[in-house]
């Protein structure tokens, strides 16, 4: 997931605001994608009835695969945009109101 | 949007904030679309492998959804020219 | 949907970080409507059986009029926030927390 | 939320941050309202032009959603008054 | 609500950034809160479809109710969590991905 | 995520960056549970009190939520760690 990468170095004692910034939205990004991940396999395999407070076998089970899955559809995707040389299209908004710019 | 009050230095300093700011709308498109796609093909979990019948749903999903966004972004600017023009009258 | 306002100029060469901010928050307000936009049109106009990966003709008029509508409502919600005034409710949270200040 | 222990230059500081904060809240509400009035209101895609009743739905849908926002937020206001009398006995 | 204490005092006429920031964290979860709470109540007790621009008598009274029930399920989740020493499983992302640092 | 290459002002400013977005990850995670187990056990708003049935259900859903998360989380370090592996072979 890890497709934000570095450029050069800094001497020690100097914070590189560059590369920090590289890495705040390296942990934003995969704090969204866990949110979802969390929220996506919940709804596919935790009944809202909560009869109990502990997952059941099925449950538990259910999250596991569920999880996996989620990592081949997020490795599908980026595959797939990578090949098309996506990011066109998805930043549209931006594009069309700041073509001018 | 407007630059056109903005002097050089500000111009510039927008672009390197537009830029930064496309990076994380890509990503953010990037794990929408993962979640769209995940949410609507997949909804079998006897196994953790992805079915081939789920793989090509995910392919169709992500294709349709750069077409649709980028269909929409082309009307949006569109409309947005024009309410730009209505405005100036 | 311009409806934040400049306000002075500042002299070449130095930023105004009022004004950098205004755009900023203009930005953001077209990307949140932006994505907004995509996926109530995408809800209403795609079906999410996803059989191929074109959109076919009726997803695509579907689109162009789903665009066009949201316009209109966006401009419609927009003159009667401003006939209301309105703000007041909206900003319901910061004003009854923070009413004191 | 209590500002007593801040100084002057903090309480100064932090009105003009909550002001710049009740922008984008402003502007976030815009947006979700259109959100919300457009999904419940337009379901009709065989014309792109807005019908007078999508137009009706659309003005009841702003307007209630403001009384109801109105009056949540005053029901919030006492429950955090409440909650902070309750804290402070 | 205010779990989020200050921490000694600064000289008068100074900005100590990070009391500011703490109180900028505590406005941002009210803020919300709030919104999660105007759009569960609206979903709960309001009809959507919009045959008149007035709440009736009977949406006022289920909106009253429900912002007194959000507040006590807002209350119990919060002693829960408390109970729990929780924090460890909703961090999950970061945790998991930054357990070197 | 890989901090190896950031010298030790940067490890340490990192330190505090990320403590405090855990202290925001976990208010956001608060608000989310309390909309979900609202949402999904209060649904008779005849009474403005929580019943017995209401509230057994609200904490029964906060700690399978929490347990979920926590198991999702531990899958999520394993994944990400074998990508890792992968990536760097």
């Amino acid at each position: 997931m890890s497709f934000l990468g570095g450029r050069g170095s800094t001497p020690a004692g100097q914070v590189n605001p560059e590369r920090v910034e590289m890495a705040m939205q390296e942990l934003d990004m995969i704090t969204d994608v866990f949110n979802k991940l969390v929220s996506s396999c919940h709804n596919k395999c935790v009944s809202p009835r909560y009869a109990e407070g502990d997952l059941n076998k099925g449950e538990s089970v259910c999250i596991d695969r569920c999880v996996a899955k989620f990592f081949e559809v997020n490795k599908k995707v980026g595959e797939k945009l990578q090949s098309m040389g996506a990011g066109a299209a998805a930043t549209g908004a931006t594009q069309s109101a700041f073509g001018t710019l | 949007m407007d630059f056109s009050q903005m002097n050089a230095a500000e111009q510039a300093h927008m672009s390197r904030v537009i830029e930064k700011k496309q990076m994380q709308d890509f990503l953010r498109m990037y794990s929408n679309l993962v979640e769209r796609c995940f949410n609507s093909c997949c909804n079998d979990f006897t196994s953790k492998a992805l079915s081939s019948k789920e793989e090509q749903c995910v392919m169709n999903c992500t294709d349709k959804f750069l077409k649709h966004s980028e269909r929409v972004g082309a009307r949006f600017a569109e409309q947005n020219a024009e309410s730009m023009g209505a405005a100036s009258k």
